[in-house]
């Protein structure tokens, strides 16, 4: 399986996600330039953290209008894995694959802390290795991480099962303690937290690997159909 | 506006404006010149002559510390310190003061503050992988003390939470002289392979000099003289030099120097940020170093502005600037590698032989003198101390009162300066990079090396209550205390870089407490062997003629072979036993607990015995190798009291003890002392070892309370009453009006 | 050359933090007849004249880079022949 | 009740870097008339109509909080009775 990281100016965790699909499942990964228009030959594609332009104006609006966007809005269509974290999810709402916006934190304060999550959906493909209603720590580093939606927004979503993990308790202000949604469609993730972060116990936590292993699993079960 | 010309400088004594003295003017132009310098060379010599440049106060007091050891690549002089680690990989690092800006302009400021140091170690072709910093305030029962924290701390997290590089650790205080004058001390460390190491020299005729970065405008101009100056009430005018941070540019700029120094290193023979005094700085110092002339062409330095001066493109302080000297058959391909990267770089000026400094502007000559007049022909001033009346040698304590032990034990945990940090560390990213080991909250930060067994730990420390009350002893322990954090970590300290923030030199009073902390700190930083490696130094911290405190920050590292011995503060299991290491004597003179039942700090300190602390530090880190305990907590303010709360509060775990001492003791700060739990099993091998060094004092425990006996009495207090008091201090503090 | 100034805000029905955090910090200075506080941003775009649709030139713009409809609204004006 | 709208901007000479970065932006998304970008920051602010001195009130504000006169000016309008 091989996995592209894309890498606008001012990512800052795309090394970070690019060692954790190398250690942890050992897959083929590259980094890739947001000036490329091509992902061929690519299983599935990580949209990393950071503040893509300097997060100015707002988070990931400028990141919106790179070359790759349109690229990668294609594998979308096709039905690959595409996952985006912290800024990657931001990146996600702002063109559009994902509902809903990334707002400054309730508290307007960045925040940076390890926090328990709930894990709503355990039957997506980036989550069939976790149970259902299981809690995991993995930290969180973001000043817009608030998740809004409006109210026909949420019941959708809810009523989709679109709501893939909920912070165990409110951090951020985020509607109905969002941390992670998936489209209708099932294939792109977004998530503020950072499971790139928790492999290992030594740096506080390894419960992000089973994030990993879901997509490499979920990609074997479809190869060998 | 027409400039004024050489002879009017000297007759209406402008370059007096500017910080230069009549001496100084006279000696430029007698001496060095043979002719009156125009007003762009006036302009060069008064900030390159400026304390914050020259170091001409405090040069003379620096030479007290060493910078050798047998892990030392290189110390003082370049952009920061570098230090062997083995496997041919060494660590960088230093810190900066950003005290003026940030009173000023406390967001961007803090924020610059924290670019500049960046940039010195990335200039050096390291890649930086923590930040640490060190903060005073004055007291936080004012809007405007809590204004400036609060903006402070959110540039510093702004800037570098941007950019990537993990915030790990620090120091924040709090004291009333500081209300208008907070410290902003920045530290960075970066990691490096010895054969990546560049330095900033300018070498080799005709080798080509290539700006790279942000446009200059006119922003900071004289920072350098405006850092060296103090604050009153009436001179806001000053406050032009106020600059505003771009971490993105940064980014950009960092990743592409890092990448330009591993994969093209032969393209460039020395690589200089631009900090303070801005081009002037960084060329003059490079050719200087490398004994060489320039020529720089001013037109081609990219402006943001119009019209700029050559004075004013000189001195500007236009952040996130760089300076390579380069060979010339490789200029366009640096220059097409920058620009991929969204960078400009262009080529504006030339190595020559000549030791001058030429500098031209639409075709005329703008400035020409002697590199070396302008870099090493600054003047060096030896001031006189005078002992303030307030230092005495009565070795008289103060007596603490304590009625209720419960109580005080509890107002200690909720005073500022001992109470959990958090509320503003949480908003520093310090996970990032996903090497952090050990998180702000413990007594040094620890940060793996990926693809090895090593950690690296630091820590920022600097009592400044000692330092007042006793400029020598309280330099000592600036020193010992943060190699007891980093000990305590389980890492071996080897290198020191620090921010020494003091009052104005000119007054005698000050210029002893700088000197006499200065001698301290030499002397323990010797003989413990940690080399002083880098430093910055921040002069005239006053407000309307008040000084601060006396404010030495010791920025240390150290070094932990194997990753699996890190230890932490807090108790891990129930029924571990738990051990007092080291003596607690008789000592309140400049405490916690003196500053809360005075509302002041005074008398004299107690002689430090080196001899046992070196000694002690040896044997805490055996313990550790040996794998025979499972927290280690040195004590610092609030003492054993304190310390014992800490190591309870992390895993909410209480405790019970009893010592053999009066009750008030619990509060002495007696330094270099240590409280470790070690389990059941080890304990026979674990007292072996440390004979009479220390003695068990009691147990772990899970009921939820901290019960404690001394010689005259006894006191439980229930563990989550403490933490929510100790956690929730600053914030309570910072949202009431 | 024209300026055109663009205001950006969250809709009425956002709670905006920012907002809430300088109100706070207003009534903490004492000015308690300030009731309520919102916190916008503000752009000032020099526009070259031979543009030949400039309201459909700015809306675009704004549509797909300086506000995000999900939460944002903006309004915007435009001065002529500013210098 | 009054709607008090605050303008800042930093001063001229100061780098605006969030303008830079959305001008190039603007440019990346083909719209080359656009010059150049500056931002600021807007506040609106609802104001008791029992304050006697409104504006020495608004402009302490905006000195002391809204605005950093180091690098900032401001300028405000207010709408009297503003709903
Ligand atoms: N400004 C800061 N930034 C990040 N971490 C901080 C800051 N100030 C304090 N901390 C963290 O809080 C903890 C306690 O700090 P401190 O009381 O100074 O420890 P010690 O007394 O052991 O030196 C440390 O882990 C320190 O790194
Ligand atoms: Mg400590």
């Amino acid at each position: 399986m091989k996995f592209a990281v894309i890498v606008f100016p001012g990512s800052n965790c795309d090394k970070d996600l690019y060692f954790a699909v190398k250690d942890s499942i050992h897959a083929e990964v590259e980094m890739i330039d947001y000036r490329e228009t091509s992902l061929d030959g690519f299983d599935a594609v990580l949209i990393p953290g950071g503040f893509s332009y300097g997060d100015y104006l707002r988070s990931g609006a400028i990141a919106a209008h790179a070359p790759i966007i349109k690229t990668i809005k294609k594998m979308a269509i096709l039905g690959k894995p595409i996952l985006g974290i912290c800024n990657g999810f931001q990146i996600l709402t702002e063109i559009g694959l994902l509902p809903g916006a990334l707002m400054r934190n309730r508290q307007n304060k960045f925040i940076c802390e390890t926090v328990d999550l709930r894990v709503e959906n355990s039957q997506t493909i980036f989550t069939s290795e976790y149970d259902y209603d299981e809690i995991i720590n993995i930290p969180v580093a973001h000043g817009e991480g608030n998740y809004y939606c409006d109210i026909a927004t949420l019941k959708q979503i809810n009523d989709n099962n679109q709501i893939v993990f909920r912070y165990a308790s409110d951090i951020n202000g985020s509607v109905d303690n969002i941390a992670g949604i998936i489209n209708k469609e099932g294939n792109v993730l977004g998530m503020m937290p950072h499971p790139e972060r928790a492999l290992e116990e030594i740096i506080g936590s390894d419960d992000g690997l089973k994030m990993f292993q879901s997509i490499l699993k979920s990609h074997m079960n479809r190869v060998n159909l | 506006m027409t400039e004024p010309t050489a002879e009017m400088i000297q007759e209406t004594k402008l370059y007096r404006s500017w910080g230069l003295s009549d001496q100084e003017f006279q000696t430029i132009a007698n001496d060095i010149l043979d002719r009156l310098p125009n007003y762009t060379e006036t302009g060069l010599f008064s900030v390159m002559w400026s304390e914050h440049c020259s170091y001409k106060n405090s040069k003379n007091v620096l030479r007290k510390f060493s910078n050798k050891s047998e892990r030392v690549l290189a110390g003082p002089g370049e952009d920061a310190g570098i230090i062997d680690i083995g496997d041919n990989q060494a660590i960088v690092f230093k810190a900066e003061s950003h005290n003026h800006p940030s009173a000023v302009e406390p967001y961007q400021g803090a924020a610059t503050g924290v670019g500049g140091i960046i940039r010195d170690i990335f200039s050096m072709g390291a890649t930086p992988i923590a930040l640490l910093n060190s903060l005073k305030f004055g007291d936080l029962d004012d809007a405007h003390t809590k204004y400036l924290a609060e903006e402070i701390v959110s540039g510093i997290g702004g800037y570098g939470n941007c950019i990537g590089i993990p915030t790990v650790g620090g120091e924040i205080a709090f004291q009333a002289r500081y209300k208008k004058n907070p410290i902003v001390n920045a530290m960075c460390v970066g990691l490096i392979d010895h054969d990546d190491v560049k330095y900033g020299k300018a070498t080799g005729k005709d080798n080509l000099i290539v700006y790279v970065g942000a446009k200059t405008g006119r922003d900071g101009i004289h920072g350098a003289t405006f850092a060296s100056d103090e604050f009153t009430d009436s001179n806001n005018t000053q406050r032009s030099a106020v600059q505003v941070g771009d971490p993105f540019m940064e980014k950009l700029l960092m990743d592409a120097c890092i990448e330009l120094v591993h994969e093209h290193s032969d393209w460039i023979m020395g690589i200089q940020d631009m900090g303070a005094a801005g081009l002037v700085s960084s060329t003059a110092e490079m050719a200087s170093k490398a004994g060489s002339g320039l020529i720089l062409e001013l037109d081609n330095v990219p402006q943001r502005e119009t019209e700029m001066t050559p004075y004013e493109i000189m001195l500007s302080e236009s952040q996130e600037r760089m300076v390579l000297c380069i060979k010339p058959k490789y200029r366009q391909e640096i220059i097409d590698f920058f620009t991929d990267k969204m960078l400009d770089a262009v080529v504006i000026g030339k190595v020559t032989m000549d030791g001058k400094y030429k500098i031209y502007q639409q075709g005329k000559v703008v400035c020409d003198i002697p590199i070396s007049g302008l870099v090493d022909d600054a003047p060096e001033y030896k001031h006189v101390g005078i002992k303030p009346d307030r230092i005495t040698d009565s070795k008289e304590q103060f007596k603490p009162e304590i009625e209720s032990l419960e109580d005080t034990w509890l107002k200690i945990l909720g005073q500022p300066t001992i109470s959990s940090k958090e509320y503003f560390y949480k908003t520093y990213d310090s996970q990032i990079k996903a090497n952090t080991v050990v998180k702000p909250g413990s007594d040094a930060s620890v940060v793996r090396v990926r693809d090895t067994k090593k950690a690296i730990a630091m820590t920022n420390d600097g009592n400044s209550r000692m330092v007042y009350v006793d400029p020598f002893i309280g330099g000592q322990m600036a020193v010992v205390e943060a190699a007891s954090n980093l000990v305590a970590s389980g890492a071996i300290p080897i290198g020191i870089t620090d921010c020494l923030n003091y009052g104005n030199p000119e007054k005698p009073e000050i210029f002893w407490e700088f000197e006499k902390s200065v001698s301290g700190m030499a002397m323990a930083s010797r003989r413990l062997n940690i080399p002083v490696v880098s430093g910055n130094v921040s002069l005239y911290n006053e407000f309307n003629e008040i000084a601060i405190y006396p404010s030495p920050m010791i920025g240390m590292t150290g070094l932990i072979e194997d990753i699996d011995n890190v230890v932490t503060q807090g108790f891990k299991d129930s029924g571990d036993l738990i051990y007092l290491i080291g003596e607690t004597r008789n000592e309140f003179n400049g405490s916690e607990i003196q500053q809360l039942q005075m509302h002041d700090v005074k008398g004299s300190l107690n002689k430090i015995n080196m001899d046992q602390v070196e000694s002690r530090f040896n044997l805490i880190l055996k313990i550790i190798t040996n794998k025979l305990i499972n927290s280690c907590h040195d004590l610092s303010e609030g003492g054993l009291s304190v310390a014992l709360s800490e190591a309870a509060f992390e895993n909410k775990l209480g405790f019970q003890c009893e010592v053999n001492m009066p009750t008030e003791y619990l509060f002495s700060e007696t330094p270099a002392r240590f409280v470790v739990s070690v389990s059941k099993d080890n304990q026979k091998e674990f007292e072996d070892l440390i004979g009479n060094n220390g003695a068990k004092i009691g147990f772990v425990t899970d009921d939820n309370r901290m019960n404690i006996k001394t010689i005259d009495t006894e006191a439980t207090i229930e563990l989550d009453e403490a933490i929510s008091i100790w956690k929730g201090a600053i914030s309570c503090l910072m949202k009431k009006n | 050359m024209s300026l055109v100034k663009v205001y950006v805000t969250y809709k009425e029905s956002i709670l905006d933090p920012q907002g809430e955090a300088i109100k706070k910090a207003i009534h903490g200075m004492g000015h308690t007849s300030i009731n309520d506080v919102r916190m916008g941003k503000y752009f000032e775009l020099n526009v070259d004249n031979n543009i030949s649709d400039i309201d459909s030139e700015i809306n675009l713009i704004c549509d797909s880079l300086l506000a995000n409809p999900n939460m944002e609204t903006y309004r915007y004006e435009i001065l002529e022949d500013a210098e």
